[in-house]
């Protein structure tokens, strides 16, 4: 589904990401584990093309992205729900949710009226929500709307940057059972998380990152195996 | 050398220009070059050094003038006091305006300063039995020291020997810690704050300053002619004085120089086109701003570095590594070690609904290194920034050396001793490396006039500073990359460099916010070896991090947060075993 | 015979000589060319007078080369101050004519008084401009323009007599200020109150909370020394009060007229030093409307321009570049037929003005012309 | 004073209020999705102005004369973004930053200026009425006189200023421009055109702008140097009004220029002196305005 191939990326002279090499597959859930820093973010950001690239491509359905514009990106079907969740304040969680959707040609009124039950179904919540201004929900409700505002635009590729950050446990599990689920529609997730294991629980390959190169990759299952191993890229 | 040979030919220059035989027609230009750099100069430092726009320093102009004005002609006053009345009229307006811009930031303080210059340029034109009004006030007596004949020369002496002057005082201010601190200031108040720096007092004293140097500016102009007239002050004379300022190069030394310059050319020129004049001064300001931002000043100096690059001053200790102390000299401890330094009581605080920190309890004792763990949004970083005063705790009390500061604002703290590091680092990118460590070393300012004279006549200015911000970038390694900016470094030289600031304070207290996040090992290796040195040097540290094994290596005490409550405090073994941290901080009970 | 055809023949060298070497004067010319339109229409109209002028001393075999140097002085005193010192110092001029503002001619007067420079001040009205050099000896300005104070009192003579109630509206500019000073002294001397004074900010555009104090104070005549003359009207019509509209020379501007429409200006009343009526000041009137077309707004200022630039001309024609010759020059000027009312001798040695009491008179809009108020 | 006079005075103000309001909504759409304000929205208004007048006396019917300008106003709005605002950004955080936008805009405004003295000559000039045919169109209610573009200006302000804040909650394109206005990065993930949206505000400043034009034109004289004020009044409704809040934005405006009137009326040598006296002491006060709040500085 999307491929980065041998990417490179800097800010001014620091250079952030060297030679990235990650495959997200159909349906397949790929987690990046990584230190604060290691470059985590600056990947995502690379791949829905919000930062330069120095070196290497991406390639998305087999066509290179590099010289797509962000916003066509999301609206061709990759979609990024960046770090600190980003809902609109101003907006009612509804408004939220059909911001994204409403970009999308291919979606008309009925695609998105029952993309918004499903959601409401998914998070009954935001249902209850749905009118008060996004600003006013918790950071649980936030994060929750944030999925589901990505959900709304029929994602072929979905990337979270940090889902479970400042999270209680039970909303950590329930966003990434909820994750988990959506690979079975086909729909192919990268997960960028700090609790590590718990994304290489759900997930089926992992990518260890560190001073943004890969310094360890595979199975999800093997890298567990090796819980130290990890614990010491960690940290 | 910092130019004092540069002053000595300008001060021969202004001598010999009017002996030269120019017409007085070159004369009276070169006189209003003169002042309206004066006025110029002081906007430069407001808008270029410290950040605060003003759209209405024609008032303060306007302000002087008339004061002296009016005290020469109409109550007869001797010149010299009259100037003196003048200036002082504006300052104490200008601080009466400064109070609204100590409120006000960015399009409001430039909405109040606007208001203000129309208020002044309407009293002026309507308080006829005060001003005379467009009619004008006749028989200003001129500053030409009673001698008629060479009267303009005198007054050309004069103002232009007061520009000299300015412009020494400026340089100073501009190579000195004044400068380094304002364009600290400018980039980022927080970051000010937390060195020691009263942000407020700092903006006010900028703004008077400045008030002055434009009513300056006005004595001067209303003591040329001899006649003043309302017209003369209006809204256009603030941007005149605004696009000077941008024209010859915002922030740079000899902007207002090169701005008055051009821009009184420009105006001779555009007397014959009157028909196109505004697209010139219109096109002048998209091309200046689109092209060249720097200004025709920042335009000259790029070119003529570019013609002979400056020699890299000469330092001691370039690459060898320095030993700590002789940089440092640890502040007098007031109590032994391991007695109460800090002492967190039921702090808590809460954003929009969230609780981020909810009654946090604990004490870090002198001498010691103490952690603060758990998983981001714990927090960490709000606990921090309310011990070092950035933010408001919504409840609870923190003492630190046995003081209640609960209280006290984040340049006081700094002030007590606390310094702190940022998670996102907070560098000024104006300045140099070696700069950004000096603006550390607030605790020893000296006096401006003292100061000034140092920086004239001794060659070792700000020798010993230099040398010690030296020592400690050589301490972290960072010598050779004194001279270069922030911007150039690794992520990794950021952060060593921000320590280096942060012990540049000499504190007693250091509050490191993640300090290896993002950095290689052999970084985080040698930020661990620093810890220690600093902890050997009688520095108490309390560390946010996340990175276990480093946590464990340098602490003697952690406490571990969750979801803003304490979960556990202790010595590294017994949290390291502690069920709960294990569950919190790796996330394992998400798996089961 | 020989010697008479080489005689001629000399003769016609010397004259093709002198003609080659026809020398150039310059004149200096500062105006309010640029800014609020309240200067700009003077400044412009009184430059088309003054260029009219030049061509006419040119079509009549003028002794010189005449070089106008035009500088715009923004209204500004400061840049007027600086703008005539390189008219003196640099571009040497003889002669310097200008400018609107009065505040500006007083900030230069003296300069030009002390280089011993000629001033012909137009179309700057200000009382006291000429007067408070006439006795410096000799005096180096002169002018040729109304003058505020024969304007007020002619409209205060006419005033008073027919009128119980006058109210004023002045705008808050140096001009407007000026004015409403004069008013008040002239009607002070002539024992009479103002029952409303209004001030109108240059900002300004709806004079309604004005006029409708001056309406509130049952003011008959409404004495108009805004230099923004039409928005008067517009708030008379709005209010449904019809005073007498009487004030400064503006008021016969043809874009007066134009903007506040025959009906509503009819009878408006103003000091005038131009009379329409007279031949030669048609015959003028009807050649700037062709030059210009619509830019050519005001007869009066226009006209007087063209005398203040004529009148110098002959002096320079006479004393050629030698400022002091052509100051003396200009008080000999005589026998000129002037197209406003200008005296044939308007200047002596004690008078330096080129219109006196006696010149100005009142005129009156009457179906779309200014004629002589009987 | 009397009953009628005050309703004359109201109504006189509320005409002039609705024009602040309008320009300081124009001012209002550019800093939501950039930051900066146009300072030469008052020559956007001039130039609307100009181009309804003569077109007008050219004789072209109101129903062509006024979308002609308003096209000719949304030319304006794109290419100001594109030649003093886009090149900026690219330009990143200068030194010069706090100034850039006030300076490139302003000369804009500059450029217009002239452009419009020469192409209008520099005396002042005035519209026929827009909404009758008559010269002079005043009709009187109970010994009240109001110029019916008095009324219609109000109207039609308040209609535009309805509609506006219609498009921005109402509107898919104006959540989109609401969103950018809290995240650029953010809005691009969601599929929003960001430049697209920043262009969008700054064409719908010099709709708001050039309708303030239109309706003003009849009931002032019109020349180069007229929009200054404009642009400044407007700026003081926006700092009383906040700039986080249309509704404000709205009440300050009437606000403004009601007391605006009554100060003339009252004391009309220093009518436009109070205003300016007023916002100082506001914004010693409440240096974020009415309505907008204080932001935290912390990072």
């Amino acid at each position: 589904m999307i491929r980065v191939e041998r990417l490179s990326c800097a800010i001014g002279p620091v250079r952030i990401l060297h030679d990235i090499d990650l495959e997200a597959a159909a349906g397949s859930l790929v987690a990046v584990v990584g230190a604060n820093g290691a470059g985590k973010t600056s990947l995502l950001r690379a791949i829905s093309r919000l930062l330069p690239i120095s070196g290497g491509d991406i390639l998305f359905e087999g066509r290179s992205i590099r010289a797509v514009k962000p916003y066509r990106l999301a609206r061709q079907g990759v979609v990024h729900v960046p770090q600190g969740r980003q809902i609109i304040p101003s907006l009612t969680v509804e408004d939220n949710l059909r911001l994204g959707a409403d970009r999308i040609p291919s979606l008309n009124p009925e695609n998105i009226l029952r993309n918004l039950e499903r959601e409401y179904a998914r998070f009954p919540i935001l249902r209850e929500r749905r009118e008060t201004p996004g600003g006013s929900l918790s950071g649980g409700e936030q994060q929750m709307l944030a999925v589901s505002r990505a959900l709304m635009m029929e994602p072929k590729v979905l990337m979270l940057d940090e889902p479970s950050l400042g999270l209680a446990p039970r909303v950590v599990r329930a966003i990434l059972a909820a994750l988990r689920r959506l690979t079975s529609g086909g729909v192919s997730v990268i997960l960028v998380e700090q609790a590590a294991f718990a994304a290489l629980e759900i997930a089926d390959r992992g990518y260890v990152l560190k001073n943004g190169r890969i310094v360890l990759s595979g199975p999800a299952a093997d890298l567990l195996k090796d819980q130290a191993l990890i614990q010491g890229y960690l940290g | 050398m910092r130019g004092r040979l540069r002053y000595l030919v300008a001060a021969a220059l202004i001598a010999a220009f009017p002996l030269l035989g120019v017409n007085v027609f070159y004369l009276q230009l070169a006189q209003q070059v003169a002042f309206v750099s004066i006025a110029v100069l002081g906007l430069n430092l407001l808008i270029g050094l410290s950040g605060q726009l003003s759209l209405g320093h024609m008032g303060f102009y306007a302000i002087g003038g008339y004061g002296s004005a009016i005290l020469a002609t109409t109550y007869g006053w001797p010149l010299w006091a009259s100037t003196l009345a003048g200036l002082l009229v504006a300052a104490i307006i200008g601080g009466l305006v400064g109070i609204v811009a100590l409120r006000a930031r960015s399009h409001y303080l430039a909405m109040a300063t606007l208001a203000f210059g129309y208020i002044v340029e309407i009293l002026a034109q309507r308080w006829i039995d005060l001003t005379g009004g467009t009619m004008g006030l006749f028989g200003v007596p001129q500053l030409n020291f009673g001698d008629f004949e060479h009267g303009g020369i005198y007054f050309f002496w004069l103002v232009a020997g007061a520009l000299l002057l300015l412009q020494i005082v400026n340089d100073y201010v501009m190579q000195s810690a004044w400068g380094r601190n304002l364009r600290a200031m400018k980039e980022s108040e927080s970051f000010a704050a937390i060195v020691g720096l009263n942000v407020s007092l700092w903006r006010f004293g900028v703004f008077v300053a400045s008030a002055v140097l434009a009513g300056l500016a006005g004595v001067f102009f209303v003591h040329q002619n001899g006649y003043i007239s309302s017209d003369a002050f209006n809204l256009a004379q603030s941007l005149t004085f605004l696009i000077a300022v941008v024209i010859g190069g915002l922030g740079h030394p000899y902007g207002a120089i090169v701005g008055a310059l051009i821009l009184t050319v420009l105006v001779q020129f555009t007397a014959v086109l009157y028909d196109y004049s505004l697209v010139l001064y219109g096109g002048i300001l998209l091309l200046v701003m689109l092209v060249y931002p720097g200004g025709a000043a920042g335009l000259l100096s790029g070119i003529y570095s570019r013609l002979r690059p400056t020699p890299k001053a000469v330092r001691v200790a370039a690459n060898e590594r320095a030993e700590l102390d002789d940089a440092f000299r640890g502040r007098p401890g007031e109590g032994g070690a391991g007695e109460s330094l800090l002492e967190i009581d039921n702090v808590t605080k809460r954003y929009a609904g969230v609780t981020a920190v909810n009654r946090v309890t604990t004490t870090v004792r002198r001498g010691t290194v103490h952690s603060l763990i758990g998983p981001n949004g714990a927090g960490k970083s709000s606990l921090i920034n309310i011990i070092s005063g950035l933010y408001a705790a919504d409840g609870g009390r923190i003492c630190f050396r046995g003081q209640d500061i609960t209280g006290l604002p984040a340049h006081a703290r700094a002030r007590l001793g606390i310094a702190r590091t940022f998670q996102n680092l907070q560098l000024i990118y104006n300045l140099s490396v070696l700069e950004n460590v000096m603006l550390g070393a607030q605790s020893e300012r000296t006096g401006f006039v003292a100061g000034l004279g140092r920086w004239c006549f001794s060659s070792s200015f700000e020798a010993d500073l230099r040398r010690r911000a030296l020592a400690l970038l050589g301490f972290f390694g960072l010598a050779p990359y004194a001279d270069m900016t922030p911007g150039d470094l690794s992520y990794g030289h950021r952060k060593l460099c921000e320590l280096a600031r942060a012990v540049m304070q000499q504190p007693t207290l250091m509050l490191l916010d993640e300090p290896i996040a993002g950095l290689n090992n052999e970084e985080a290796a040698e930020i661990a070896d620093a810890v220690r040195r600093l902890r050997a040097a009688g520095i108490t540290l309390l560390i946010v991090e996340h990175n276990m094994s480093f946590v464990m290596d340098v602490s003697d005490r952690i406490t571990v947060l969750d979801y803003g409550e304490k979960i556990a405090d202790g010595a590294p073994d017994e949290v390291r075993n502690d069920r709960r941290v294990i569950d919190a901080y790796l996330g394992v009970e998400a798996v089961e | 015979m020989l010697s008479r055809a080489g005689f001629a023949a000399v003769s016609a060298l010397c004259v093709f000589a002198f003609a080659a070497h026809a020398e150039t004067v310059k004149v200096g010319v500062v105006q309010g060319l640029s800014g609020p339109p309240a200067i700009v229409d003077f400044g412009e109209s009184y430059l088309q007078g003054i260029k009219a002028a030049v061509e006419d001393y040119k079509a009549a075999g003028g002794k010189y080369q005449i070089e106008l140097i035009v500088y715009d002085d923004e209204a500004n005193p400061q840049r007027a101050v600086s703008m005539v010192q390189r008219l003196i110092t640099n571009d040497k001029v003889p002669l310097v004519i200008g400018t609107v503002s009065s505040g500006n001619v007083l900030a230069f007067a003296p300069i030009l008084q002390r280089a011993g420079v000629p001033l012909m001040a137009g179309p700057s009205i200000a009382t006291n401009i000429v007067s408070q050099f006439i006795d410096e000896n000799p005096s180096f300005i002169f002018r040729c323009s109304m003058v505020e104070k024969y304007q007020i009192d002619a409209i205060l003579d006419w005033g008073v007599k027919n009128f119980k109630k006058i109210g004023l509206v002045h705008s808050t500019t140096g001009y407007g200020n000026f004015a409403a000073k004069e008013i008040k002294e002239g009607l002070k001397q002539r024992g009479v109150e103002l029952v409303a004074v209004e001030a109108v900010a240059p900002s300004v555009t709806d004079l309604t909370p004005q006029m409708l104090n001056l309406k509130n104070a049952g003011a008959e005549l409404a004495l108009n020394f805004n230099e923004q003359f039409e928005l008067m009207f517009r708030a008379m019509a709005k209010l449904s009060y019809k005073p007498v509209v009487a004030g400064n020379w503006g008021i016969s501007s043809r874009k007066v007229q134009e903007v506040v429409g025959n009906d509503l200006i009819e009878g408006s009343v103003m000091g005038q030093a131009l009379d329409l009526a007279q031949p030669k000041a048609k015959a003028f009137d009807e050649r700037m409307k062709k030059i210009y077309g619509d830019k050519y707004r005001w007869p009066v200022v226009a006209a007087l321009g063209y005398d203040g630039a004529r009148i110098s001309l002959m002096a320079i024609d006479k004393a050629g570049n030698d400022p002091k010759k052509i100051r003396d020059a200009l008080e000999q000027v005589d026998g000129y037929d002037a197209i406003s009312g200008t005296p044939p001798k308007p200047f002596g040695p004690k008078d330096h003005e080129c219109l006196d009491k006696k010149d100005v008179f009142l005129g009156v809009w009457r179906k779309g012309e200014v004629v002589r108020l009987q | 004073m009397s009953l009628p006079d005050f309703v004359q005075i109201l109504v006189t103000g509320l005409a002039m209020g609705s024009i602040y309001m309008l320009m300081a909504n124009g001012l209002f759409m550019t800093h939501l999705t950039t930051g900066a304000l146009n300072f030469g929205q008052g020559d956007f208004l001039m130039i609307a102005a100009f181009v309804t007048v003569s077109l007008l006396t050219a004789g072209a019917p109101t129903f062509v004369a006024l979308p002609a300008a308003l096209l000719v106003l949304v030319v304006l709005g794109v290419l100001l973004e594109r030649v003093a605002i886009r090149p900026l950004e690219r330009q990143g955080a200068r030194d010069s930053g706090i100034l850039a936008w006030i300076l490139t805009t302003a000369g804009f405004g500059l450029i217009l200026e002239n452009v419009a003295t020469l192409a209008w000559g520099k005396s002042s000039h005035y519209a026929p009425p827009l909404f009758t045919s008559r010269k002079e169109n005043v009709i009187s209610v109970f010994g009240v006189g109001f110029f019916v573009e008095e009324l219609v200006i109000a109207g039609i302000a308040l209609a535009v200023i309805a509609a506006l804040y219609w498009f921005l909650y109402r509107t898919r394109s104006g959540k989109a421009i609401a969103a950018v206005a809290f995240n650029r990065d953010a809005a691009a993930l969601l599929g929003i055109d960001v430049r697209g949206a920043i262009v969008a505000s700054y064409v719908i400043m010099a709709l708001l702008a050039g309708t303030a034009g239109m309706l003003v034109a009849p009931i002032t004289s019109v020349q180069a140097h007229m929009g200054l004020i404009y642009t400044l009044k407007g700026f003081v409704v926006l700092n009383i009004g906040g700039f986080t809040n249309p509704l404000g934005i709205l009440v300050a405006g009437l606000v403004f220029g009601v007391a605006e009137a009554f100060c003339n009326y009252f004391d009309s040598a220093f009518g436009d002196l109070y205003p300016f006296i007023f916002i100082i002491a506001f914004l010693a006060i409440r240096p974020t305005g009415l309505f907008g709040e204080a932001k935290a500085d912390v990072r």
